[in-house]
């Protein structure tokens, strides 16, 4: 997604980012399903292939690279699919986002938010 | 003619959902949040609406991500609720009202709001927990039926806040010649503050947010006048999701009186809040 | 700043497209008709813009019927010619211009317009037939990129005609900040007065084409006054598609010079019209 | 569709007539493609079970009743698909709906169209 300028840290996912990110966040939404789990499971590679990621986004896909999807053009709400289907939670996401561990995280949270960032 | 008889402002984050859902609502770790929602569920209880309407958004579940609609109305019969994943919510499918939904999308067509119709939706958490925040124990049906509003605020740019509020302006002026029911609850869902990408991941903002709640009952002029580029940057790149609850204040009274408000952080990586607005006992 | 040099009216029966794809256009049958496009079609090839907007609706061949937007833009770099049901025309995809898309969608969401966004779109005779009328012979590719708005023709309530004028409107403001081309082609399609089904089927209406044909160019406030069930009443229910060349008109400056117009009834069930106006030299 | 009381002869499609019609329409749009036709050539009755179609509005595709389609909420543009499929023309659907051969209908539009409707 685009970072913009004025607002470090943040990214929004407009139009360059919808096109750059389409196909890996294709690929993503398409997690939905059991059968498409079970078919990513198979050959993760090959899935990514058959959505036409680009080189990059198949590589942060295997290395599970969450950062990298995002600049990538990847939505969290779609990569929060892949997340889900390897069991992380969405303060583990955060703490990767952020340089934390999960538990450091979610302490941040349970004290109330990261009210200074 | 039908009367919008309360305004319902909720978060729709997942988890809340999810507690419920596991019965974890007296854990020490939640019990906090379900408590803030004790009195308005209450008073929600005694005041059951002919229909609702429920602005929400569609987080990637029943809309292809190559469609984003800024805003579009189902028309449907029945919303399914949607697989997200991991098996559907335990909770019941949604009833709608065609007739509401087509004597809305026909004034507010007229009245210069370009809509996209959906005669089919799946409808995920994003529509689901706020009906759980309102109905904790709804049964094999929901307390009415509900028509869907979906607003983009995951594709830039999102309407303005003072589109959407315009929007509920609308609904008002739509909903005072319909005949088909007599009582409306609305809800506006979304928020509060909260950033679940990028570096700053985890962000809250609990002035923002209580300003929020207290202007968008007294002083929802206040939160229309902010950009989305402000919102972004005052309650983070999801919490423009708030922009939502103006659609539903848009439908009522200039005055409307706050029955209640509640605020806690966190529920997931998310400020969550509440607030419930009488739109028949204005000062 | 870019500049719209013309606006082309013109209707996108698919037998236009057959008739050019079969070669029958020196056919007794179909020569009328396609004389009368020879002086715009020589104009508009000294004219190739930078970019076009074309203005058309779907007919259930690029997006699900579950979908209906009441405006759309693709925002693609590519647009696939649709299989309608027997093989795609045999003419080039159409390239986008995701750069000029984007733009219009922010002018235009910040403008109040409630845009549909598609990421990815097939395009019918809709939208290929207006560009055969513009360039019979594309070769490999068609003369420029072209923009895609889509706008709800067939299932009611449609937009009305003022909100289409006012839709070009705000195109003809968006552009005149856009710096990533000089000059700009719009289109608006469909029409003219046909009906395909009912008792009343094969209904035309040649005083009102050609009232339409002289007030579009100089008297549009006369085609914004008309309710959609004047359209349809005057038009017919399939003529009603003409409320699109209000959204080309709109773009335009408030006097234009009229370059050619043409009308030919039948293209298979429908009265079919031109009207070229020049945006650069009123007088 | 809905004929309109104050447009005699005329179908909007609207609301009520676009839930009426959706399976039927969704099952003709359905046949854009050789295999979906394939389909429905074998055996018309289970596709358009298949599609959750009214015992009516089966019988009226079965029965190429093109006038009780659009009663039933077909859209022209969705019946065309079938009509394609058959090898009829819109001329030939004009006749049908205005009680006249396909022939009398296609002059009739030759000799300016019915301009007395
Ligand atoms: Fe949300
Ligand atoms: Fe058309």
């Amino acid at each position: 997604m685009t970072t913009r300028s004025d607002l470090p840290g943040t990214y929004v996912f407009d139009g360059p980012s919808g096109r750059r990110g389409r196909p890996l966040n294709r690929m993503l939404q398409s997690l939905r399903t059991e059968g498409a789990r079970a078919d990513f499971r198979a050959d993760e590679a090959a899935y990514c292939l058959r959505f036409e990621l680009s080189a990059e986004q198949t590589t942060a896909v295997l290395e599970r690279d969450w950062q990298a999807m995002l600049d990538l053009g990847g939505s969290i709400f779609y990569i929060y699919k892949l997340a889900m289907m390897d069991g992380r939670s969405m303060q583990y996401l955060g703490g990767v986002f952020t340089g934390m561990t999960e538990a450091e995280f979610t302490a941040a949270m349970a004290a109330g938010g990261r009210t200074d960032v | 003619m039908s009367e919008v008889i309360w305004g319902l402002g909720t978060s729709h984050v997942p988890s809340i959902g999810a507690a419920m859902d596991r019965d974890l609502t007296a854990d020490p770790k939640w019990s906090p949040l379900f408590d803030g929602y004790a009195p308005a569920r209450e008073w929600l209880a005694e005041r059951t609406p002919d229909v609702a309407i429920l602005v929400y958004n569609d987080h990637a579940n029943g809309v292809d991500l190559d469609i984003v609609p800024t805003f579009a109305i189902g028309t449907a019969e029945q919303y399914r609720v949607a697989d997200e994943g991991y098996g559907r919510r335990a909770v019941p499918d949604v009833t709608g009202d065609p007739d509401l939904s087509c004597h809305l999308l026909e004034h507010l067509v007229d009245d210069g709001f370009d809509l996209t119709v959906f005669s089919e939706l799946d409808v995920d958490h994003g529509f689901t927990v706020p009906l759980s925040v309102w109905t904790p124990d709804p049964g094999d049906a929901w307390p009415c039926p509900v028509v869907p509003i979906m607003v983009n605020v995951i594709r830039y740019p999102q309407p303005s806040a003072a589109r959407c509020y315009a929007l509920g302006q609308a609904i008002g002026r739509a909903l005072a010649s319909y005949e088909g029911a007599r009582t409306v609850g609305i809800l506006g869902t979304g928020g509060m503050s909260h950033q679940l990408a990028g570096a700053r991941a985890g962000f809250v903002n609990p002035e923002f947010d209580r300003m929020f709640l207290d202007a968008i009952a007294d002083d929802p002029q206040r939160l229309t006048a902010l950009h989305r580029d402000e919102y972004i940057r005052l309650a983070g790149s999801e919490g423009i999701e708030l922009i939502m609850w103006l659609v539903m204040r848009g439908a009522m009274n200039a005055r409307v009186r706050t029955v209640h408000t509640a605020y806690h952080v966190p529920a997931s990586n998310t400020a969550a809040g509440l607030a419930l607005l009488d739109n028949r006992s204005a000062p």
